[in-house]
């Protein structure tokens, strides 16, 4: 049922893109960016999905006699979806922090009033 | 041998020398001529050169506030990059220097003579010179467009099937297939350059940019002497050119072998076109806007260049 | 040569700067008539400039009033030599009507060096046409004398 | 041994982001030292590679770990530097080393120097890394060290106006940019099973399959964020607008060409998507319209740096223009336009910067006449100036041209009406360009000098060396373009236009063969617009013209007068006779006469640069939609 993991993943995309585009809170915005990063993070473990997979984990004996007898999932997109997610954590991160500062130098944090670059 | 032919070619014939006494002659006809239909005697023909020699003779005087180096040397780049083009304009058969494209290299030129004459009003500092910048630079935009359209026009009229931007093709299709005037689908685009041509040279309706009663001659407005000589040369010098590109574009395709005679049937052709497009429609216009200016090229000259190119575009 | 040929063209095409210094505006119209074609200043080459750094001719016109003395004297001063400068009509040289009033500095030569005056009131254009012609010739000769 | 140097090149940058921020953080000078140090000997590295890779022709390839692929199957990470990789690397080496330099003046006012050189080194480190690796989940990585390098860069001076909303802005697109990247490697993987996109050029080489289509349609809008493309260019105007000026020349001279190279690599070598008619038609108009809205919008700006940013936006889409062309001669001169623009528009920051640094506020209001002021700093901008309006016989006249000749070219070949449209846009838009900086020249350098600025001195030399060195760059490349054409180009053309080489150097020889990548050959592209006697003879003309001017200084008194004595009114400017005090007029808004007859058009562009960052969210939703859309339906 892999399937359910790929439209659950766009769901998300999807939201997330919403979010970003029409909420006028900054936080959440930066909540919007965030859910899209799960999004992906989540459309990419499945790809590397096999059903009925297990961890590629090789035993000594396995790699002596020459032949793997395992069914494993593909661990690469594991590694990038833990790139990713710090890579996304570290995007929401700075997104707060300049979202604090904003606050403290606009005192709001309405998007409709953080527009003094325009035109 | 070769560098000094080419020095003879950017000296005196068809570059520097040619340019400048052809020119004034254009421009003394074009004074005459406006005089003769307003009922008055007019000043000699030589009366540009009389006026550009006198210049020699004053001083120049730099503003305090003018940038020195700019000031001064704005004239001279005009006057270098006009002295160019007629390099690569052919005067029928003949040609001086013939690079690939070189339809796109006139065009850049054209422009810099006008850069120059902007930047150096700009650098004298008056506020008059600034309102006069701006409105060189709009009728630049404005005629820049017509003028693109009709330069693709005739490249893909002559062209064909592959793509040709060379003065040396033009002329070359023309000898083969008679004036590109008599296409009946390139006379839109003729019209459009010959109200092009008034426009670039800078003459009455078109002369936004140096209204002198308005602001006071805009741009030149604190030159003096010398340098406003140059400056008055420069464009007398682009009346030959504007009006040469135009017989070398669509009136070239055939020669009588002398290289002199055909010199003499080109400056005649040129004075007919000056006496058409300019004399004539300066004696009876009086100075546009520029906003009418903007938008009288934008919409009736590009839309004449545009159905050309559309008919060039569909095979006709 | 080319100090020959400069120095003649300097009679050959004097370019008019004219200044207002509180005309009543008859002499200004007198001026603009020497331009159309009943007389034609043209075919002498005279052009009306509009700045002064393009004249070699300043033509004055008025009594000069206060306020505009100032003026006039740093717009003469910016016109590049040989100049000449030519007073028309009776204000600049005398006051005329305007005499002894408190606003009224005439005249001219109290302020600059004034080469050709044409009285009148207003002068009719030949006598305009003379006096400018006459100070064309004037130009020549300080070209001349500059180019020594 | 050659083959270490990307990878040093790369890791030294970052390793010394990690020392300075040790020991820099309490002395600036230890802070710049460092920093230069580590920026020169990684350009040098750099620097290096060109004799083999331009002029020998080898490409360079690495593997991290040494895991070199195992049964035809890449899976370390490579690094792999072919011409057109060392191209863009070397635009990224020169634009941060001469940033460094001007930092140097720049900055030493600003405090926590320590930290702007950790985040200075990161940018460039990520940008260098971007353009050579061979795997393309390292180039996302990249994309991302990039973005936070920018944001972080953006808002340095936390201080300013506007620099928090700028970054917050560039963060939010930028990052949405990064997560369509994403997903399309994430597609990209599921469809091939390797992250090498030398493995990846081949195992599409056979068709594109729908999954691809959606990865290629996603890749290309994440990296037309990154090279700010229209709908996506809205944070570009207001990250380069608030960052130090050093970083803005850092984002127009390097952010956005690794955006233009990413494009390159994916269109060119990863999908060999080039001769698809859709793409080339659906990226031109992209292009044509994105050069257009910039220089539009630069004619309404009042702020220098943004009227700069505006430019970059525009001159970018004549880079992209011409490389979604898909022929020999659109490539070379789309990269002779992303190298001249590295060039001219890094010189005109910094001309900005000067202005900033030196007056103190870049609003085109309030500044004037510093021209007498600053006269190296003028001249230099007018060379940009003259450069990125494309006049003879700067870089950009040379670039534009070939441009000019590729699109009409592409018109004439396939017959469609909308390269000819294009064409005219290029043609129009240069114009618009020179209106939008004789703009700038009136407002800023010249015109008269306000009374507040009596004091304004010329620019540090430290400032100057970097401008100088540009404006001569400038003014060489435009006219030794032969040699340009010869040594940088036509390989970095070659190198796109013929991938079997690039994966063989990776995969194997004889692994391209094997999977049928089909190579188109390059003729190099010839071109003079005039030839060498006419220089030569040149400057006769100039002396002629010279003496014509002097000619009426022969005697003693018809000779060129000028004078700073304020008590002559002689040298006054004529002003109705007015004293000179009286005649100041700001240059900001000079077009009105063009402005007024695009009312519609400019209410229409305030509306959508709002300034609000969910609109701004919402065009590059909108034109990821189109970019995918587009590729969906028309894509054979």
């Amino acid at each position: 049922m892999i399937i359910v993991n790929y439209i659950a993943s766009i769901i998300l995309i999807v939201l997330g893109l919403y979010t970003v585009c029409t909420k006028k809170n900054l936080i959440k915005v930066v909540l919007g960016l965030g859910i899209i990063d799960y999004g992906v993070n989540m459309l990419i473990v499945s790809f590397g999905f096999n059903d009925g997979g297990t961890a590629p984990i090789y035993q000594m004996s396995d790699l002596l006699n020459g032949v793997s007898t395992k069914f494993f999932v593909d661990p690469v997109p594991q590694a990038l979806t833990l790139t990713s997610i710090v890579i996304g954590a570290c995007v929401d991160a700075m997104a707060l922090s300049l979202v604090i500062m904003i606050y403290r130098k606009y005192k709001t944090i309405n998007a409709d009033e953080v527009r003094r670059l325009n035109g | 041998m070769e560098i000094l032919k080419s020095i003879f070619y950017i000296l005196v014939f068809p570059g520097a020398l040619f340019t400048m006494v052809a020119g004034l002659w254009l421009a003394g006809v074009d004074r005459k001529v406006i005089a003769k239909m307003q009922k008055r005697i007019g000043p000699p023909i030589l009366q540009p050169t009389y006026d550009f020699f006198k210049l020699m003779g004053k001083e120049t005087i730099v503003p305090r506030v003018a940038n020195r180096l700019v000031f001064l040397g704005a004239p001279v780049i005009g006057f270098i990059s006009l002295a160019i083009i007629m390099l690569f304009i052919p005067i029928f058969g003949f040609t001086a220097f013939s690079g690939s494209a070189d339809l796109i290299v006139i065009l850049y030129l054209i422009t810099i003579s006008g850069v120059a004459l902007i930047v150096g009003g700009s650098s004298s500092g008056s506020p008059y010179a600034g309102i006069g910048i701006s409105r060189e630079m709009v009728t630049m935009m404005s005629y820049e467009l017509p003028f693109v359209i009709i330069l693709l026009t005739v490249a893909k009229k002559v062209g064909g099937a592959d793509l040709v931007f060379s003065m040396d093709a033009i002329g070359a299709w023309q000898r083969a297939n008679g004036s590109l005037l008599f296409q009946w689908s390139m006379i839109p685009a003729a019209l459009a350059m010959l109200l092009v041509i008034p426009a670039e040279v800078g003459v009455q309706p078109f002369d936004v940019a140096e209204a002198e009663t308005e602001i006071c001659e805009g741009p030149l407005i604190e030159y003096s002497g010398a340098a406003l000589g140059v400056f008055k040369l420069n464009t007398a010098m682009k009346m030959i050119i504007m009006t040469g590109l135009f017989t070398s574009l669509f009136l070239g395709g055939f020669t009588t072998g002398i290289v002199a005679l055909d010199v003499l049937i080109f400056v005649a052709i040129c004075t007919v076109l000056t006496l058409l497009c300019m004399t004539t429609i300066h004696a009876v216009t009086a100075r546009l806007k520029i906003e009418h200016l903007f938008r009288f090229y934008w919409t009736f000259v590009a839309g004449l260049a545009m159905a050309s190119l559309i008919l060039v575009w569909c095979g006709l | 040569m080319f100090k020959k040929l400069i120095n003649n063209s300097a009679a050959k095409s004097p370019w008019i700067y004219h200044v207002n210094s509180g005309s009543c505006n008859g002499c200004d119209i007198e001026l603009v008539a020497c331009l159309t074609p009943r007389y034609d200043a043209e075919r002498f080459g005279f052009k009306l400039a509009g700045t002064p750094r393009h004249a070699d001719i300043v033509v004055v016109s008025g009594p000069i009033t206060s306020q505009s003395k100032d003026r006039l004297i740093r717009t003469l001063a910016q016109v590049p030599e040989p100049k000449c400068v030519v007073s028309i009509g009776s204000c600049p040289q005398s006051g005329n009507v305007f005499k002894g009033s408190y606003s009224v500095e005439a005249p001219l030569e109290k302020f600059c060096h004034v080469d050709v005056a044409v009285a009148g009131c207003t002068p009719k254009p030949e006598a305009i046409m003379e006096g400018l012609y006459k100070a064309a010739l004037l130009l020549k000769e300080k070209r001349e004398a500059m180019s020594k | 041994m050659m083959q270490h140097f990307p990878v040093l090149a790369v890791m030294l940058l970052f390793l010394s982001a990690f020392i300075v921020e040790i020991f820099g953080a309490k002395s600036k000078a230890v802070a710049q030292g460092i920093a230069m140090i580590a920026a020169t000997v990684s350009a040098g590295l750099i620097y290096a590679l060109i004799k083999p890779v331009m002029i020998d022709g080898q490409i360079i390839s690495y593997w991290m770990g040494n895991w070199a692929p195992v049964e035809e199957y890449a899976i370390g990470i490579g690094y792999e530097v072919d011409a057109l990789s060392l191209f863009f690397a070397l635009l990224v080496v020169t634009t941060f080393w001469l940033s460094g330099l001007y930092s140097i003046g720049y900055m030493n006012k600003d405090h926590h120097l320590g930290h702007y050189y950790t985040l200075y080194l990161m940018l460039s480190g990520s940008v260098l890394g971007l353009v050579m690796t061979g795997d393309i989940f390292n180039l996302f990585v990249m994309v991302e060290i990039m973005t936070f390098a920018s944001v972080a860069l953006t808002a340095f001076r936390n201080f300013s106006e506007g620099a928090l909303e700028g970054a917050f802005k560039y963060l939010v697109i930028g990052s949405m940019g990064s997560s369509f990247t994403l997903t399309g490697i994430a597609l990209l993987y599921a469809e091939c099973h390797t992250l090498n996109m030398a493995q990846i050029a081949s195992i599409l080489a056979g068709g594109l399959s729908p999954t691809a289509i959606a990865a290629f349609g996603l890749i290309i809008a994440g990296f037309g964020v990154k090279s700010y493309m229209v709908p996506f260019h809205t944070p570009a105007a207001d990250a380069y607008t608030v960052a130090p000026t050093s970083i803005s020349m850092i984002f127009s001279g390097m952010v956005n060409k690794a955006g233009v190279y990413g494009m390159i690599r994916m269109i060119y070598i990863v999908f060999r998507a080039m001769d698809k008619g859709t793409v080339q038609q659906m990226l031109a108009i992209f292009g044509a319209v994105t050069m257009f809205l910039g220089v539009t919008m630069a004619l309404a700006q009042h702020e220098f740096k943004r009227l700069l940013a505006f430019h970059s936006i525009s001159q970018i889409g004549y880079v992209i223009t011409a490389v979604s062309l898909g022929s020999a001669l659109g490539l070379t001169g789309g990269l002779f336009h992303a190298m001249n623009h590295t060039l001219f528009k890094g010189l005109l920051f910094l001309t900005a910067g000067a202005v900033l640094k030196q007056v103190g506020t870049t609003n085109l209001d309030k500044l004037g006449g510093l021209s007498k002021r600053m006269p190296h700093t003028t001249i230099c901008f007018l060379v940009g100036a003259g450069a990125i309006s494309g006049l003879p016989p700067f870089n950009g006249f040379a670039s534009k041209w070939i441009i000019y000749q590729a699109i009409y070219t592409k018109a004439v070949e396939s017959g469609k009406f909308v390269y000819v449209l294009c064409t005219i846009c290029a043609l129009v838009v240069s114009v618009m360009t020179l209106a939008s900086f004789i703009k700038v020249t009136q407002a800023v350098f010249f015109g008269q000098l306000r009374k507040e600025h009596e004091n304004v001195t010329e620019a540090p030399f430290s400032m100057r060396l970097p401008m100088y060195i540009m404006a001569l760059l400038c003014t060489a490349s435009g006219v030794f373009y032969d040699f340009v054409n010869k040594y940088l180009l036509h390989p970095a053309a070659n190198a796109a236009l013929n991938i079997s080489k690039y994966i063989d150097a990776m995969m194997g020889p004889g692994y391209a063969a094997n999977a049928r990548v089909s190579d188109m050959s390059v003729e190099p592209v010839a071109f003079s617009y005039w030839n060498p006697i006419i220089w030569l003879v040149l400057f006769g003309v100039l002396f002629i013209g010279a003496a014509l001017v002097i000619l009426g200084g022969r005697n003693e008194r018809g000779q060129i007068l000028s004078s700073s004595d304020p008590s002559q009114a002689k040298y006054d400017t004529f002003f109705s006779g007015e004293k000179e005090m009286y005649s100041q007029v700001g240059g900001s808004d000079l077009f009105w006469g063009f402005k007024s007859n695009w009312k519609g058009y400019y209410k229409f562009m305030e509306a959508i640069h709002s300034g609000i960052v969910n609109d701004y969210a919402s065009m590059a939703v909108v034109g990821t939609a189109v970019i995918c859309l587009c590729m969906f339906l028309f894509m054979r």
